[in-house]
């Protein structure tokens, strides 16, 4: 990276205006693609399409009366919606949207900045970005806020871990941390060679790395508070989470901050596991199609595509309770995600084609061990129930207990089933004559007019 | 802000000025922020105040040809430990202002006057030590990444053959660490836990309303759920007494308006 | 052009900062942030003594720091956090109990 | 002698460590499935033990293509500390190979029995989850290639063993058998330990190469050392005097376990080490005279309480203690022996697990009775089991052309090719046990199976199903002719393991050996036939004193309790009262001097944190300034 000032300014401004324009759109797409799921028109008066409502009602937000709660504590309620958005606009900062182009005479590449470690800029922006939303909790001074801000911080230090752990089997992977290198590695198919059978892997991540892919999108909705993870504001319990005493710019500002976030989240991932900015299919198809300024309408697409992804989530998911979502991350994400890098690191080793056979054998036969012991102890939901009734002996046929009980008679069952049936009937509507067994009602199960009787066979 | 700073690392490197430049402007906020730290009466703040000295650190750690260990300064530090802080300063609720009060004798002033002695120790030992020594000539310590030449790479082949039997040490402390962790901090649950299922019997069971409590209502003095709804006739609504708050009236004096309608002029 | 001195003066001012915290303040939780600054204030001498001798060993070294700190926080945390559910008191000064 | 080498496995040889993870991976499966495996989970360990056997059927095929005789494999280093260096070897010669052979095959068919005789039992995956763990370490031990490696296998065994000993632990008889097997073979594995640790001083290395390429510069009194060291473990393992007692206790486990283990592999473990030792064995005349000391007195002993018990199982046991007696008689005789030793190695496998089979058959049919007293005239109901114990019969009695004469014979002449009076002493031994093995086992054969029925009333004996009778037939045609056919090609196939060796003419010809034992054996047999043809009495009763001490197991416990448990439990209470009086009482005063002393200091405590942090920061200004001032000057 080795443009002039003018022309990482002129890119810096373009970023920033990419973003709060994606951002409009992104709130009008919302709006229509839920209003499409739900059968009804949508926002469709302001402009084409309705494409103004998002700048109308931004511009109205904007021009409302500013309140501060008298318990407040003043700079942080000011700087928190401040350092949301700060953290928010700074991530996209090493995004590659595409290839070197010539700009204003100057060949130079379609990232802002980018350096060995830009990845780690996202983690630590998201990581930061954090701070203004528990710290809007904390200074508004109201149970509410507090309550959202405690949420949303344990919420997205949470699936911080499990992001983290998704990438890291990028990191893995490509042995990179720079995001336009791990897009260029993605550009190349991964050879493999299995006992002499070679064959080669299409080189996006998403496809060797599924269940971190996986893993991703799952943890990034988290991370963005975005339904069905929008426990930091969800409506119905806490107003509005942590910005509930907020108005105007600031609740505004973290509008934005959400809104962006998500854009960052979708081009993080396409950049990650997508191929970034390349063209969406083998690339022999089109030679020209990842060379100049096309790659945007690729990149772009694909980052649409991840944010009607999110729509359509919210559109479709009700919300998570929240002890349910802990679980979620904490016992599912997390826990998949580190077996599968030790599986993936076993995996690297045993495909090596440089290790010897016995080595090689060893580790990918471990790998698919361990898989499958995963899948086979996985542990089930219900706790074992060891068998309550008695050995019935050889072939099913009756004896006697061990511990020598004698089991009732069953002609002295048999005698009181009629009167304890003529009791019930008694007491209830006529039931068919001759039911030999009865059940229990369950509550809710049916109303007492028609008893569930069993059939007779 | 980290992008200006990512790209003083390329001018520190080309030429010492910018250097310089950053860490006469970040130094002083580093100092101001550990002195903000130990001045601040709100634990908050001066958590804020540590966070900014930290982000400072992490500055200088990129500045000094240590890009990874920068932002892991900035991920685990800041965006990990100190949200921990954060977290535990809520839990304890809003007004944990320290009393500035000394109440040990001699205290504040031994403190000082030690914390000055080692100070100058420390500042006259170092310059005596470090007279002569300047930064390593070949550039920072790097090692053959995949990506070329990378200071990642060189902390990973360090951690992973010299380091390695810290390493797998400190995985094991970071462990142990979690579950003395999550052993301190466990309450057992007080009785059976509710299942959703069985709240929703409970709900519906006969003799109990299922809908939501009503609120205070057109007739109360406030707004608060504390507030009991008044009937027309004046009474309570006894429905509107939630359980676990104590229900309370406004007096005369909390409903008179409270001036703070005109604060911002 | 820098010279080591600057840093290894700035992570001592830093130090000594942290070290009077740890004794003038009474929550626990802000003695607790200023034994961190003392912690980073050591970790700013490793990596700039990495930098002097053109080595990676004070990175790492620095690196472990991290993870004993982040050890160390979360479970001092857990222990004031048991402190003040017991005492509603999070002051160092009321944890005397060991006194003779 | 010229050093000894092994080359490099290569083909299918450098597999070897497959043989020893099929079996592994099986036990890994039954153990930590759970009760999912409940359903088919003995199949699995009925295929990894058969695929391990096709697999060393395929490794031995491919070893006699190969010159070397012998294929080393490195897997990975264990312990490396300065000089010594440890690897995960494995040797695969023509030793380990037919161990290899007899320990997959014979456990092949004995899984197979199990399948049958434990299909009733709830723990029957459990069963073959150990069965197959104790395969695998049995594997490690004959396949290791140094003596780390055997160990490793020889630890594995002891606890395979013990968990099968006791697997039906809720009988307070098998938990406690289970307990002292264990016990027993620790004290005798000290023996391997000190061992292996004088190896590593001396030699300084564990590889069987560099051992005994090296074993030839220690002096006398090192390798006399070494040798009853190791002696002391194979007796342990094997169940020699003096570590005899564990074995037949050990019958209280399952009866494919006693097959198995306690008659077919583990306890041959003992002879393997010897023979694998064989160089340190044959350098020192004293280790030699040692070790045919122990299998002759062994061969007596174990036959002398055959005779008297009456248990069928436990019959079975003491033989095995006899016979494992001739194996170490003949290792210890040193040359052309040490081939013979591993011959009749080879046949007692065979035809100990046939009748160790067709007791569990039998006892399968008899509800699980073992008393002798309360059989008879099984031969009629059981016809499959009864022939194929009839061939263990023979060919344990060693009656020509059966399997025992093949083996045992020329055991016999080797013992009387000893110099000296010693020849006379130890053949007459041999010809003695041989006798008696006659007798018991004839004792034993027409008790069970001919005479009148002394049944039980809710008995009703059938025979056994075809899944535990397959594998008896089999093992009964190799008793009959294993003997036969191996005698030969085995001395051949051993001979790049021991050497070319002569045999050594004693006191007696072949020839007079054979008429001898033929008509010492035929008398025994003759005898018993006499004595037992019309069944036995019932209830014990009082009998002459040769036979009450036989029935005490010649003293073996009374011996065990006297030497070792009272001066054990005496040894005990001293230390307790040295620890209650000296100790604490020095403890106890040190103790009251420093409480007194600290109450004074208790002063400085206040409580307050940060008055301790004070001092603390105060001490680093000191120490800080002390340092500035040294160096500075």
């Amino acid at each position: 990276m080795n443009d002039p000032l003018w022309l990482m300014l002129i890119k810096g401004v373009l970023v920033f205006v990419v973003l709060v324009l994606l951002v409009l759109f992104t709130i009008w797409y919302e709006r229509r693609v839920v209003a499409v799921m739900q059968v009804r028109p949508g926002p469709n008066r302001n402009g084409p399409f309705g494409l103004l409502q998002s700048l109308a009602d931004g511009l109205k937000l904007a021009f409302k009366e500013d309140t501060m709660p008298r318990t407040a504590d003043k700079v942080i309620f000011i700087a928190a919606p401040v350092i949301a958005v700060t953290c928010a606009f700074t991530a996209f900062a090493v995004i590659p949207f595409g290839p070197e182009v010539s700009m204003f005479g100057q060949s130079t590449e379609l990232q802002l900045t980018d350096f060995e470690v830009s990845v780690l800029v996202i983690l630590a922006c998201s990581a930061l970005g954090v701070y203004g939303i528990v710290l809007a909790g904390w200074s508004s001074g109201s149970a509410y806020s507090l309550l959202g801000a405690l949420r949303a911080a344990a919420q997205v230090i949470s699936y911080e871990i499990a992001l983290g752990l998704a990438v890291l089997a990028v990191f893995f992977q490509s042995q990179l941390m720079s995001t336009s290198d791990i897009v260029e590695a993605q550009a190349e198919g991964i050879p493999l060679d299995l006992g002499g059978f070679e064959l080669t892997l299409p080189g996006w991540y998403f496809l060797i790395l599924a269940p971190s892919f996986v893993i991703f999108v799952i943890a990034m909705v988290g991370e963005t508070n975005r339904a069905p993870f929008d426990l930091p504001e969800a409506e119905s319990e806490l107003v509005a989470g942590f910005a509930t005493e907020y108005s105007s710019l600031k609740y505004a500002s973290f509008f934005l901050a959400e809104y962006v976030n998500m854009v960052t989240m979708s081009a993080l991932c396409v950049t990650l596991f997508l191929g970034g900015w390349a063209a969406p299919f083998p690339t022999s198809w089109w030679p020209a199609a990842n060379e100049g300024w096309l790659p945007l309408v690729w990149f772009f697409g694909k980052v649409l595509a991840f944010l009607f992804f999110y729509v359509w989530l919210r559109g479709t998911l009700p919300r998570l309770r929240y002890d349910q979502f802990m679980r979620l991350g904490w016992k599912v994400l997390v826990p998949v995600s580190l077996v599968w890098l030790l599986v993936l690191a076993a995996l690297n080793i045993g495909l090596d084609a440089g290790n010897d056979t016995p080595t090689r054998i060893a580790f990918a036969g471990g790998a698919a061990i361990v898989v499958m012991a995963l899948i086979f102890f996985w542990p089930s939901r219900k706790p074992y129930e060891p068998p309550t009734e008695p050995d019935t002996g050889l072939g099913g046929f009756p004896v006697p207990p061990l511990d020598l009980v004698v089991p009732p008679s069953p002609r002295g069952l048999t005698e009181l089933e009629p009167s304890e049936t003529a009791a019930a009937t008694a007491e209830r509507a006529p039931a068919p004559e001759g039911g030999p067994e009865r059940r229990e009602r369950e509550p809710f199960s049916g109303s007492p007019a028609s008893p569930k009787t069993k059939k007779e066979e | 802000m980290i992008v200006d700073l990512a790209q003083s690392v390329d001018l520190a490197q080309s030429a010492g000025v910018g250097e310089a430049i950053a860490f006469w402007i970040l130094a002083p906020i580093a100092l101001g922020g550990a002195i903000g730290l130990v001045l601040a009466r709100s634990a908050i703040h001066a958590a804020l105040m540590l966070a900014l000295t930290m982000i400072c650190l992490a500055v200088f750690y990129i500045m000094q040809s240590a890009p990874f260990l920068g932002f892991v300064q900035i991920m685990v530090y800041t965006g990990a430990i100190m949200m921990l802080f954060l977290f535990v300063l809520m839990l304890f609720g809003r007004d944990s202002r320290d009393s500035m009060f000394e109440t040990l004798r001699g205290q504040r002033f031994l403190a000082i006057c030690l914390g000055i002695g080692l100070a100058a120790l420390l500042a006259s030992g170092l310059a005596h030590a470090v007279a002569g020594l300047t930064i390593a000539e070949g550039g920072p310590p790097t090692a053959e990444g995949a990506g070329g030449d990378s200071n990642v790479a060189a902390v990973a082949e360090s951690l992973f053959t010299t380091y390695v039997f810290p390493f797998e040490v400190m995985s094991g402390v970071l462990t142990v660490a979690a579950v003395g962790a999550l052993m301190f901090a466990h309450v057992a649950r007080k009785g059976q836990a509710h299942g959703q299922k069985q709240a929703s019997r409970e709900r519906f069971a006969p003799g109990n309303y299922p809908g939501p409590l009503p609120g205070p209502g057109v007739f109360a003095t406030s707004d608060s759920t504390a507030t009991p709804a008044l009937l027309p006739d004046g009474t309570v609504e006894q429905q509107s007494l939630s359980e676990y708050v104590p229900p309370r009236q406004l007096t005369a004096a909390e409903t008179a308006p409270k001036q703070t309608e005109g604060r911002d002029e | 052009m820098m010279s080591p001195e600057h840093y290894l003066i700035l992570a001592a001012a830093l130090f000594t900062i942290g070290a009077v915290g740890v004794l003038v303040r009474r929550n626990a939780i802000v003695v607790f942030m200023c034994v961190e600054l003392m912690l980073n204030a050591g970790n700013l001498t490793l990596v700039t003594f990495a930098r002097t001798t053109g080595t990676i060993d004070g990175q790492v070294m620095a690196f472990f720091v991290m993870a004993v700190a982040a050890a160390e926080v979360v479970i001092g945390l857990a222990i004031i956090m048991a402190i003040y559910r017991s005492r509603r008191s999070a002051s160092v000064d009321d944890a005397n109990l060991l006194k003779a | 002698m010229e050093p000894i080498t092994y080359a490099q496995a290569t083909g299918l040889l450098s597999w070897t460590w497959l043989l020893i993870a099929l079996p592994a991976a099986g036990a890994a499966v039954l153990l930590l499935t759970g009760r999912r495996a409940d359903k088919w989970g003995h199949w699995v360990g009925v295929a990894t033990i058969g695929a391990a056997f096709a697999l060393a059927l395929g490794m031995f095929a491919s070893l006699a293509g190969l010159d070397d005789k012998s294929a080393a494999t490195d897997l990975f280093t264990i312990i490396s500390v300065g000089e010594v260096h440890i690897e995960a070897s494995l040797l695969f010669d023509p030793l380990s190979a037919v161990f290899c052979l007899l320990i997959t095959g014979v456990g092949f068919l004995i899984h197979l029995y199990a399948v049958g005789y434990m299909a009733h039992d709830e723990g029957r995956r459990k069963f073959f989850g150990y069965f197959n763990l104790f395969a695998a370490a049995m594997l490690v031990l004959v396949l290791g290639g140094n003596y780390f490696m055997t160990f490793i296998g020889w630890e594995g065994v002891g606890l395979a063993s013990y968990l099968l000993i006791s697997f039906w632990q809720m009988k307070p008889a098998a938990a406690t058998a289970g307990k002292k097997a264990f016990l027993t073979n620790r004290v005798a594995d000290v023996g391997f330990l000190l061992a292996m640790f004088l190896m590593v001083s001396t030699i300084g290395s564990l590889d069987f190469a560099n051992v005994f390429n090296g074993a030839e510069g220690l002096s006398d009194g090192t390798s006399l050392a070494l040798g009853l060291l190791l002696l002391a473990a194979a007796c342990g393992k094997s169940g020699q005097w003096p570590f005899q007692t564990w074995l037949p206790d050990a019958m209280e486990g399952p009866t494919p376990v006693s097959a198995l283990i306690h008659a077919a592999t583990m306890v041959t473990a003992g002879v393997y080490l010897i023979a694998r030792s064989h160089v340190i064995f044959s350098l020192n005349e004293n280790v030699q005279t040692a070790v045919v000391v122990v299998g002759a007195l062994t061969l007596l002993f174990g036959a002398i309480v055959g005779c008297a018990k009456d248990d069928i199982k436990r019959v079975l046991a003491w033989s095995t203690v006899s016979q494992i007696g001739y194996m170490f008689l003949a290792v210890g005789l040193g040359g052309a022996a040490f081939a013979l030793g591993i011959i009749h190695l080879l046949a007692h496998g065979f035809f100990k697990a046939g009748l160790f089979l067709g007791s569990g058959s039998v006892m399968h049919a008899m509800n699980d009775q073992t008393d002798i007293r309360r059989f008879g005239g099984l031969w009629k109901v059981m016809p499959l089991t009864y022939a194929t114990f009839a061939a263990g019969w023979l060919a344990i009695i060693g009656l020509f052309p059966f399997s025992g004469y093949f083996s045992k014979d020329p055991i016999i002449a080797a013992a009387f090719a000893r110099e000296g009076w010693q020849g006379w002493v130890t053949g007459g031994a041999a010809l003695l046990g041989a006798a008696l093995t006659a007798f018991y086992m004839t004792r034993l054969f027409i008790l069970t199976f001919h005479g009148p029925k002394r049944w039980t009333e809710d008995v009703h004996p059938h025979e056994s199903p075809a899944i535990m009778t397959g594998p008896l037939v089999l093992l009964g045609l190799g008793s009959l002719a294993a003997g036969g056919l191996m005698a030969t090609p085995v001395t051949d196939w051993l001979v790049p393991v021991f050497g070319e060796q002569h045999e050594a003419h004693g006191h007696l010809t072949h020839m007079q050996v054979t008429i001898a034992t033929t008509a010492v054996v035929v008398l025994g047999a003759v005898l018993a036939w006499f004595l037992f043809r019309n069944g036995t009495e019932e209830a014990p009763h009082a009998a002459a004193w040769p036979v009450r001490v036989a029935r005490a197991d010649l003293g073996g416990e009374a011996v065990n309790r006297g030497l070792f448990e009272r001066p054990g439990r005496l040894a005990a209470n001293a230390s307790v009262a040295v620890d209650g009086r000296g100790v604490d009482g020095v403890v106890n005063g040190l103790s009251a001097a420093v409480g007194g002393s600290s109450r004074r200091l208790l002063a400085l405590q206040t409580g307050f944190v940060r008055s301790y942090a004070l001092s603390i920061l105060s001490g680093a200004v000191i120490v800080v300034a002390a340092l500035m001032v040294v160096v500075i000057q």
